[in-house]
């Protein structure tokens, strides 16, 4: 049996331009590590939307992916919350297994 | 009225009728954001050789401190507009303002295909002085906004250095250099694709702005009938404002005209990009759907014929 | 025979080719969606243009009149040998038989093509036939699910209005207007796009079609060796009735074609979202795959030649 | 210690043309919100396929995701239940935490 | 109550030319079903990237996810193990609730 | 000097500035591949076309050889110098000189745009040549590996098939053989998309590969100045010899220039392909920085007019 570790997955889907300081947010609370991937669209309280890259990037929202220790995460998810109306993320926290545990 | 019939109009038509009966039509994003590079570069390029072609004349000068000029008052009248009329909070009342001191390169584009078709093509300086007024109104916005003591902006150096080298911005000014470098000559081999191509993709392109601007209008939330009013109301007054300095300082019909599209288009690329950085609190659903759902439709179809006949009485 | 050898075909016959040596060859999904939407955006204003100058004339109404039977006759005739021959279900043989009553535009535009270039051009309006040909066999492709009590269509409203503004009917359609409204001088500024470049992005096309159907036969289930046999007679049969009908209604060889082509061809883009939206029971590996992988490479290597032949023998 | 709050994560992969109804379905379920990504290609027992946009859409599957909190998740699986098979459905419920879980 | 049973999630990172060796080994490894999506740049140990799909592929990471029973997910970690560093994947686990359980 | 000043290039610069003041510039993922490819069947056609009109002669069999010979010689030099002046350890090594010896598809079109532009056109048959030159060097690089029992390579029948049916090995040789088969005549219809517009949609890619350098650049891990000295002295000597070479057998300056380039060129498509997945331990951060981040802006920049200035000077 291969062992694995518990680690802590933070997903946020911020808005293209805000991606920036979200990445630099993580960088502040130690996580080394992330994973990006487009969103077509969805919809929420702010009614429905669907990607467009035209304009200059408000139209589009990214999913912003980091596995990190308890720690860490911790340390994001506190930073992050003051911000969260602001700029209207939308955060979760799950727990994954990991191999080579000592990468996160 | 004609300038309702061509291809270009009538395309941002089906646009807007295929997102209004809910077809499942849509135009890849890519393809979208590549149109809106390809425009960028190709009006960059032309601009800069037709710069290259009549040299800096005092014409040029002058349109440009007037749409420099321009792009820094309207966005106060705009403000204050926004936070009496409009019942806007400090915040919002700077994000919308800004918008319509900056401008919109697409409207420009359309307005120079229409007026170039009337046989009143605008000056080809007149592309600087687009890239010239893109980005001013968003300090002018910031600094409206700061006077709030409540509202927080993140400013600082990042957010200059990220306005002034916006993707947009950066490629409209680029290749305005590139093709006052290269001048007639140099751009002989890339003119069927920056040239003679130019109409056809601007046809697919406002294709997609019509479902764009359909959709957004569809799915707005905030949106009173007020800032409805004010997203008419603005174009029209700077529209009129921005023909009128044209004529005083001695531009032609097309050119004054060019100068009143500047000003009455609202900007929906370059300057959202960097509200929503600088003023994350302000609402994009307002500002983008003001500018992008009503303005530009409003300047296309209505705003466009009717600068250029207010031009040509005044000049 | 040389239409084989056309620039068209060899490049279909390269994406057939790269799929079979399982070459990592891809076109971008949004590069190949973008190419087939300027398509139909190029063939629907082509025949605008067209009908614009040689107005409505009884012929376009004979041939309009001939698509449509053909379109609501041809899948009732597939229904039948679908659940005998074909021993597939109701639902099943429902959701193929809208298929070959519907139209593929690229098989036609590419029997435009082959035809224009061995001196024989279909005329204008059979672009408008080809807009009316496409939604009917939905329709006629529901009843003929429903005369099954057992079978559950998800219809109403909603499907109709899904099916009439389907993207791709809905630009073929609108392009169409548009041509006919601003007709050959409107044309002219957007030709070099929509004309001049047509064939040639029509090859990347075909590329990426030759990669599609060459993938989807290869990872064909449920395909049996019978359904393979009536997707290769159906657009033989089809085809020449298409052909005769055309002849008998008096219509030049190079129009009854067309009507050939029209008739033996079989929708991948408007049928099958309609299809998956009313049967979702229904297999798309079986409907996809005889109308994309089988139909479509038959029709466009041997079925234009072989209808060109007949037609023109037949008027 | 930022205080989360534990929510349920429902994952559907479904062709692109039946979008719409498993967005209805959530509306009915009353999932307030959800985000669409694309899914690329996959594998299972229809074979393997790759994205393709051309054939009206039925090349194409999306990725529906919604957080929502376990009532309203159990009610979007009753209503999904019955419509796997015919819609050929891949769903999977997860457990996520979350801040500001009122808005879920 | 719709009655849903625990599964496991693997999910793996991994280069763009790399997938085919990564589906041949999930095929070893008993796994019926993935679907892939696309990253759009992300960092790590290497440094920043974002998505190109000019360099041969070598630019774009591909996601590569696949729902299985407990065992069929051991014994995949199990052949991925000695790969992880040298293919430079990103592997995680985590558990999922599916319908129709006996389709994974 | 002046080929400094050429849209084409001063695209590329744009890109590099772009990128280098961070600016949020980004030609969109699907854009630059369809770029890519449609670059390559375009050269794949155009050469195609010549060797039609041309017919095979000596000169093409003598460079074929010469190119054949140049990169499986490279490989080894640059494999002794990588591990000795460079650093590396086999694997890495020999990845890295894999990508010497095989060629740049872009440096040789742009230098193609260059020469033709400055009057002295490479023969057509240099295209076929090109695509000669693509995959040897895989495999030498792959048997320079395996001399170090430590390394492990993932080759096999799989990996031979996956770099012979590479997508743009096969995009390249396909759309040579059409256009070989379609000759003068066959390529008229498509040459609106694939000559006329050849040039300009260059420009849109250099953009991205400025774009896409200077990023690579900027992230680069593990590249140590020697290594950028090596990916500078690579296509320097490289270059010489292939002019020389192209001079000995009796190739026009403009012919012996292009075999220079290719010579001077590094892969960055094919062969980090096949590295990727032959050599899954070399690093990618090294071999892609190398060739794309140093060796493609030097010969794009510096590179061709030196080799086209040394080759003019020989022949
Ligand atoms: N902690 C992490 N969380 C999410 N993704 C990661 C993490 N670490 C690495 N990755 C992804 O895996 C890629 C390769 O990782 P590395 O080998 O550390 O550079 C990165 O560029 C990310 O896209
Ligand atoms: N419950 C949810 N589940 C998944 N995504 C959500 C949810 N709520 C919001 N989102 C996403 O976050 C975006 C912004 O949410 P909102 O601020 O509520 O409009 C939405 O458009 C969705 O893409
Ligand atoms: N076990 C699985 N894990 C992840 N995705 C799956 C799995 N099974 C099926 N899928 C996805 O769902 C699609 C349809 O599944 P199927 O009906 O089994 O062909 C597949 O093509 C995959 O994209
Ligand atoms: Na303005
Ligand atoms: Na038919
Ligand atoms: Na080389």
């Amino acid at each position: 049996m291969v062992v694995t570790h518990s680690r802590k997955r933070i997903e946020i889907i911020v808005d293209a331009p805000l991606l920036r300081r979200v990445r630099m947010l993580a960088d502040e609370a130690g996580i080394t590590g992330h994973t990006l991937q487009r969103a077509l669209g969805g919809g929420g309280e702010d009614g429905r939307w669907r990607d467009d890259r035209v304009t200059g990037g408000v139209g589009s929202k990214i999913i912003f992916s980091a596995i990190s220790d308890e720690d860490n995460a911790d340390k994001f998810l506190a930073i992050l919350e003051p911000l969260l109306e602001e700029y209207g993320l939308i955060v979760t926290l799950s727990t994954v297994e990991v191999m080579r545990a000592e990468r996160f | 009225m004609e300038s309702l019939l061509s291809p270009v109009i009538l395309f941002f038509g089906l646009g807007v009728f295929a997102a209004y009966v809910r077809s499942d039509l849509a135009i890849p994003e890519a393809l979208s954001k590549a149109l809106s590079l390809y425009l960028m570069a190709a009006i960059g390029l032309k601009g800069g050789v037709l710069v290259a072609q009549s040299g800096f004349t005092i014409d040029l000068v002058l349109a440009a401190v007037a749409g420099l000029a321009l792009s820094c008052l309207i966005p106060i009248g705009a403000f204050v507009l926004l936070r009496g009329f409009g019942r806007l909070d400090s915040t919002n009342a700077a994000a919308v303002a800004a918008h319509y001191g900056s401008v919109s390169v697409v409207t420009f584009i359309t307005g120079n295909e229409i007026l170039s078709d009337d046989g009143m093509p605008p000056a080809g300086y007149m592309i600087a002085v687009l890239a010239i007024m893109e980005t001013p109104a968003i300090i002018i916005g910031l600094m409206l906004a700061r006077r709030d003591p409540g509202v927080r902006t993140e400013a600082g150096g990042d957010l200059l250095r990220e306005t002034l080298f916006n993707g947009s911005v950066l490629l409209l000014t680029g290749s305005f250099l590139i093709g006052l470098v290269v001048g007639k000559e140099g751009f002989a081999s890339i003119a069927p694709v920056f040239e003679t191509g130019f109409t056809g993709l601007l046809c697919l392109f406002l294709l997609d702005m019509g479902l764009l601007a359909a959709h957004r209008l569809r799915n707005a939330r905030n949106l009173t009938l007020r800032l409805v009013g004010l997203a008419v109301f603005f174009p029209l007054v700077n529209g009129t404002i921005g023909c009128f300095v044209g004529a005083v300082i001695g531009l032609d019909a097309g050119t004054s005209t060019a100068l009143g599209i500047l000003a009455a288009s609202a900007s929906y690329i370059a300057v959202p990009a960097a509200m929503r950085m600088a003023l994350p609190k302000a609402d994009p659903g307002l500002y983008l759907t003001m500018s992008l759902a009503v303005t530009f439709p409003f300047n296309i179809i209505i705003g466009i014929p009717l600068y250029s006949m207010m031009a040509t009485w005044m000049v």
